[in-house]
């Protein structure tokens, strides 16, 4: 092989400079093993961005392997490609995925967020499919505080919060592209370090799928999108570092989105794909140029040449390194059909978007990059792409939490507005407000309910959508919070009438150098493996962030959960929110009484303490079918699952959260023997409240016990603005539903108006 | 009866009004491209809305300037009917074939979520088969509908019953606290004096799939094809 | 060449921004604020072609009064430097 | 008395309100227009009290950083005029 030569600009290889890309000397001198000689300062580059943790997964690699990926449904399987793509029947699929931005929104929210968003979205039409929606699953320090004078602290968390949120909408509401769900939790934890995950489903017929492979020696590679410039260099291995108070000079590092492109490049694209000419796509993200140019090469088994030359440039003077690693937004890379260049051309022109013939797919495995004659960088594609060092971290167990002793009382009259009134339980609408979760007219069920639930009109299919992870469980036991979070998920969308279909995740966890971060990594994997393995359904992809720490610490581990699931006809979507005063509640599920990591606790009484709640697969599955069954036999009017705060919050959601007046309820539990916070706030799993037509409710209880589901009638619903009771053991409150709904939908606005 | 769906760089509700123009109320209907210079054949011509050139600058202030606009003014001066749904609507007023403009929400969010509407006036072809006083249901998603013109704009708009819909409360009554942006006078759509151009921020289209919670952007479909005199078999 | 240009809400229009801003100003730190009003500034930078156009000042303000700025809400303000 | 604040983008981060409107104005009777960068310009109405504080401008530069400019992506600038 050539020597690559050293460009008079560049500095030379010391060990400093290794040190400073973040590549170990045992990496290096893998390195220089694959080259058989010593790389230049481009190389170096080139290798430190595609070997860090966000590019290689090089520390979660084996981890990953534990999830299931295969399944009679799946037609493009995790890792593969860009995105794992889903079969939905008639001939449709569904292609969909998380990923994280959090380095980059804590430092800048807006545009973080909103680059967040636009990478998940290339991502998905990279596939071949049209996206049509969003989700976001976002973590925060606290913004609420009980202090006269608001401390900075909280400040700035709003400030992350407000700017997140609005960049999130920024770039969605541009694209047009509804955000129909999420999920919001506020915790000590995510100060300093918030946690920004998007999500992105796109919808595309079997034979439209999209391959990021550089195939057919000779084809001509295409660079068409935004010019590059200097944003986001090394965003890649930026966001494979801890965050420190020197990270804030990293600023170069954030990179500014332009929706308003990445509409033209939609759509430019799915023209183009509807097509003949494209032999392959692949979206620039993390490490851009570098990464779609080694990976297409390594996929095609083939060997990439590109000229930097021809590259589009929005500023001038760019060296080799810079323009290889820019993170600019809004490109992607074409490997195209030769005589099929000029459709490319066209439809570039058509939507006004940059277009250049930079390359050639070559057959000796080589990613080779010129400036003019000169040869910058030549590295072997496969090796580059796929030879990261793997590393098995050490594991180290953190002690095993300790079971409550007592459960401190409370006055029950204010601790459920107290509940409601917490951010992270609080109405949502402060968020979903900004965002247009109403384009491409398909939101059935709106953000609100359990699941999203959203009709494609393509393909004429109905999908559910539910984003889900409580992390405080997973802080005291990350794999039963991890089997938690796949529960939630699963039960949410059998609350909308859904029979799930996939999973995507996304691995939130501190540096995994630290053994007792990388056990909770390896406890998380495995649990959230038990869990897709128990409800059958596999993961589609995801995304692995680490080093989410601030100077005060690890964030809570956070296994995000993003499942899909299909409604199989419309007459079986189904929400959370009481419709018709006189129905009968029921409570499908035992009473429960782990009080373990409950919001309760930590709301109420300042603890984040105890064993969380366990979940039985075997339960929770008989639970999730007995509900869909009783759906399908048109007997269910409501149905809402408990999570956080218990059955409760479960009940005064139900009254409170639809868009209409706000229902009361009559509830009476009989005689239970629970301390009264314990039957009202605990979270054990598999419970889900239904109402029903009363005339029916005997016939539900009748089937629900048959298949061996514990069902009681609790009460039943009452008229608009009348009070919700609940008595038990002899004893009743009573809440005014107004005041109720006041507190839990003011709570965010609220924070957010001081 | 044909119509016709302008597509701006940036337009992302054009699939929406196409889908319930060509699926609900099964009319021959087109997407022009905003490079396009002629506009024949079309008894509807609709600005759909989203956010035409990024909505830098101003909402619709470079969508303003694309070829096809010269086209869509001559349609309207002859009479044609042309509507405008938010991002139309924003571009309808930089054009000046609307009279006022379109900033930013008071609360500088962007909202979106269904809003009541009182039908001020029914003697247009857009809402001819509604009631004056009629309260609609229908979504809104927008950061810039707060509407504002100086004050003879206004007395003029009133005067000349231009004013079609307002915020209001579900019983119809108009006040601040039904005004979700800032609009003056609590305005969410207007026409023109000859009364053939028709621009809201609200969206219709969204709003005609009872499976979508509303279906009150029926009634405004529905009077476009009474007065063109066809009957829809939706 | 170089033009600069400020696009300014008419003073009789709401600037919803403006408020916003002034209000947030008070309580950080800056008491003795009375309004604030937020517009746009335009560094337009020329072909040096474009100093041989006796016109180029009136071409500026056609595009200044159509593109750059609404002359239902803004005013503008150009300055041409060399 | 009154400040001025200037906020543009700097000029490494991308503007793509900058790049739109110079394809419109390029396409609409400015073909010299190398390039357009757009920022805001700020207004402040001042309390004529605040002229005695020494720490005036000190304060406005605070404010010019925290909340009127991101000095992520933006550069400002601030002038006082009696
Ligand atoms: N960041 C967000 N973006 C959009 N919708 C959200 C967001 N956070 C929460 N929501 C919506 O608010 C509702 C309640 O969320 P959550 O309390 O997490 O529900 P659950 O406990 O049932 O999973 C859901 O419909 C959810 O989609
Ligand atoms: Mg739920």
């Amino acid at each position: 092989m050539n020597t690559a030569v050293h460009l008079p600009q560049d500095p030379e290889i010391t060990p400093e400079v290794i040190a400073a890309h973040g590549i170990t000397p045992d990496e290096y001198e893998r390195i220089e093993k694959i080259l058989k000689r010593k790389p230049n300062f481009t190389e170096l580059g080139i290798f430190s961005v595609m070997w860090s943790e966000h590019c290689s997964y090089k520390n979660s690699r084996p981890e990953l392997k534990k999830f299931p990926t295969t399944g009679p449904t799946v037609l493009v399987k995790a890792g593969e490609e860009n995105a794992g793509v889903i079969d939905i029947g008639d001939g449709w699929a569904v292609a969909f995925k998380m990923e994280s931005h959090n380095h980059p929104s804590a430092i800048e929210p807006f545009q973080g967020a909103a680059t967040g968003v636009g990478g998940i979205i290339r991502d998905i039409f990279t596939m071949g499919a049209r996206p049509v929606f969003n989700l976001n699953s976002l973590r925060f320090g606290p913004i609420s505080s009980k202090e006269e004078a608001t401390p900075a602290n909280v400040r700035h968390n709003r400030r992350l919060f407000s700017g997140v949120v609005a960049g999130i909408a920024h770039y969605g509401n541009c694209i047009g592209i509804p955000t129909i769900g999420g999920e919001v939790y506020f915790d000590e934890s995510y100060e300093g370090n918030p946690l920004v995950n998007v999500f992105c489903l796109g919808i595309l017929k079997h034979e439209q799928i999209a391959r990021g492979a550089a195939s057919g020696i000779g084809n001509p590679v295409f660079y068409v999108g935004a010019e590059t410039g200097r944003d986001g260099l090394a965003g890649a291995a930026f966001a494979s570092r801890e965050l420190t108070e020197e990270s804030k000079q990293d600023r170069p590092a954030v990179q500014v989105g332009d929706p308003f492109k990445e509409k033209l490049l939609l759509e430019a694209c799915l023209e183009l794909l509807a097509t003949d000419a494209v032999a392959g796509i692949q979206d620039m993200g993390a490490a851009g140029l570098t990464c779609s140019t080694c990976e297409t090469a390594s996929r095609g088994g083939t060997g990439v040449e590109i000229d930097l030359e021809k590259v589009p440039k929005r500023e001038a003077g760019m060296t080799p390194y810079e323009i290889l690693l820019s993170e600019s937004q809004e490109r992607m890379l074409i490997i195209v059909h030769k005589g099929k260049e000029d459709i490319v051309r066209a439809i570039f022109e058509k939507w006004d978007l940059p277009h250049a013939e930079v390359g050639v797919v070559r057959d000796d495995g080589i990613m080779r990059v010129k400036a003019g004659d000169v040869v910058v960088a030549e590295i072997p594609a496969r090796e580059l792409a796929d030879e990261a060092p793997i590393y098995h971290r050490e594991a180290t167990p953190r002690p095993a939490p300790q079971p409550l002793e007592v459960i401190p009382p409370a006055d029950l009259q204010s601790a459920l507005p107290a509940l409601l009134a917490d951010p992270t339980l609080a109405s949502k609408e402060w968020i979903y407000r900004q965002y247009d979760h109403m384009v491409r007219i398909g939101s059935a069920v709106r953000p609100g309910s359990d699941s999203a639930v959203f009709l494609v009109r393509e393909a004429n299919k109905i999908l559910a959508a539910t984003s889900d992870c409580n992390a405080t469980y997973c802080a005291l036991d990350p794999r039963e919070g991890a089997r938690i979070a796949v529960a939630e998920a699963a039960r949410n969308l059998a609350c909308s009438g859904a029979i799930p279909l996939a999973v995507t995740d996304n691995l939130n966890f501190g540096n995994p150098h630290k053994p007792e971060n990388f056990w909770q990594l390896r406890e998380s994997v495995e649990g959230l493996a038990e869990g897709c393995n128990a409800f059958d359904i596999p993961v589609t992809g995801g995304n692995v962030s680490l080093y989410n720490e601030s100077p005060a610490g690890a964030v809570d581990p956070t296994p995000t959960v993003g499942m899909v699931g299909l409604i199989e006809d419309e007459s079986h979507i189904t929400a959370s929110f009481f419709r018709t005063p006189g129905d009968a509640i029921l409570l499908l599920g035992d009473l429960g009484n782990e009080m373990g990591g409950s919001h309760y606790l930590k709301v109420l009484h300042g603890r984040k303490a105890g064993v969380p709640p366990k979940v039985d697969f075997t339960k929770e599955r008989a639970l999730h079918d007995t509900l869909r069954t009783l759906i399908r036999e048109g007997l269910i009017r409501s149905a809402h699952d408990t999570s956080e705060g218990g059955l409760a919050l479960a009940l005064a959601e139900s009254c409170i959260g639809g868009e209409g007046e706000a229902f009361g309820a009559e509830i009476d539990f009989g005689t239970t023997g629970l301390q009264p916070e314990v039957l009202l706030f605990n979270e054990s799993q598999g419970r889900i409240i239904v109402s029903v037509d009363a005339a029916h409710a005997d016939a539900v209880l009748a089937k629900a016990q048959e298949s061996g589901i514990p069902a009681r009638r609790i009460g039943q619903v009452s008229a608009a603005s009348s009070p919700l009771t609940i008595a038990a053991d002899g004893r009743k409150v009573e809440w005014a539903v107004d005041d109720l709904r006041r507190t839990w939908s003011g709570a965010i606005a609220e924070c957010m108006s001081n | 009866m044909k119509a016709a769906v302008i597509r701006f760089p940036g337009s992302n509700c054009d699939q929406d009004c196409h889908y319930v123009l060509a699926h609900h109320y099964r009319i021959e209907t087109d997407y022009v491209w905003h490079k396009e210079s002629t506009l024949s054949g079309y008894d509807l011509v609709i600005l759909p809305g989203g956010f035409s050139y990024g909505d830098y600058l101003r909402t619709g202030a470079i969508a303003r300037f694309s070829p096809i606009m010269k086209a869509v003014s001559d349609y309207a001066a002859g009479g044609g009917l042309l509507l405008g749904i938010c991002n139309g609507f924003q571009i309808l007023t930089e054009s000046r074939l609307l009279p006022g403009a379109l900033v930013r929400n008071r609360s500088l969010h962007f909202i979106c979520e269904n809003r009541h509407l009182r039908v001020e006036n029914n003697d247009s072809p857009f809402l001819s088969t509604t009631e004056v006083g009629q309260v609609l249901n229908l979504p809104i998603a927008h950061g810039e509908g707060n509407y504002t013109a100086d004050e003879a704009t206004l007395a003029q708009l009133e005067a000349s019953g231009q004013i079609l819909l307002r915020y209001s409360d579900a019983a119809g009554n108009v006040s601040p606290e039904t005004n979700p942006n800032g609009s003056l006078s609590n305005i969410a759509g207007i026409t023109n004096a000859s009364r053939n151009v028709f621009g809201l921020m609200p969206h219709p289209e969204r709003a005609c799939d009872p499976r979508l919670g509303s279906t009150d952007g029926t009634f405004l479909f529905d009077s476009i094809l009474k007065t063109l005199g066809v009957t829809a078999d939706a | 060449m170089k033009a600069r240009v400020t696009v300014m809400p008419k003073k009789s229009v709401l600037d919803p921004q403006g408020v916003a801003v002034r209000d947030a100003a008070l309580h950080h730190g800056l008491p003795e604020v009375r309004s604030i009003r937020i517009g746009k500034w335009l560094e337009i930078d020329l072909d040096d072609s474009a100093a041989s156009d006796p016109n180029l000042e009136a071409r500026l303000h056609e595009i200044c009064k159509d593109l750059l700025s609404n002359p239902v809400i803004e005013d503008y303000e150009l300055k041409l430097e060399a």
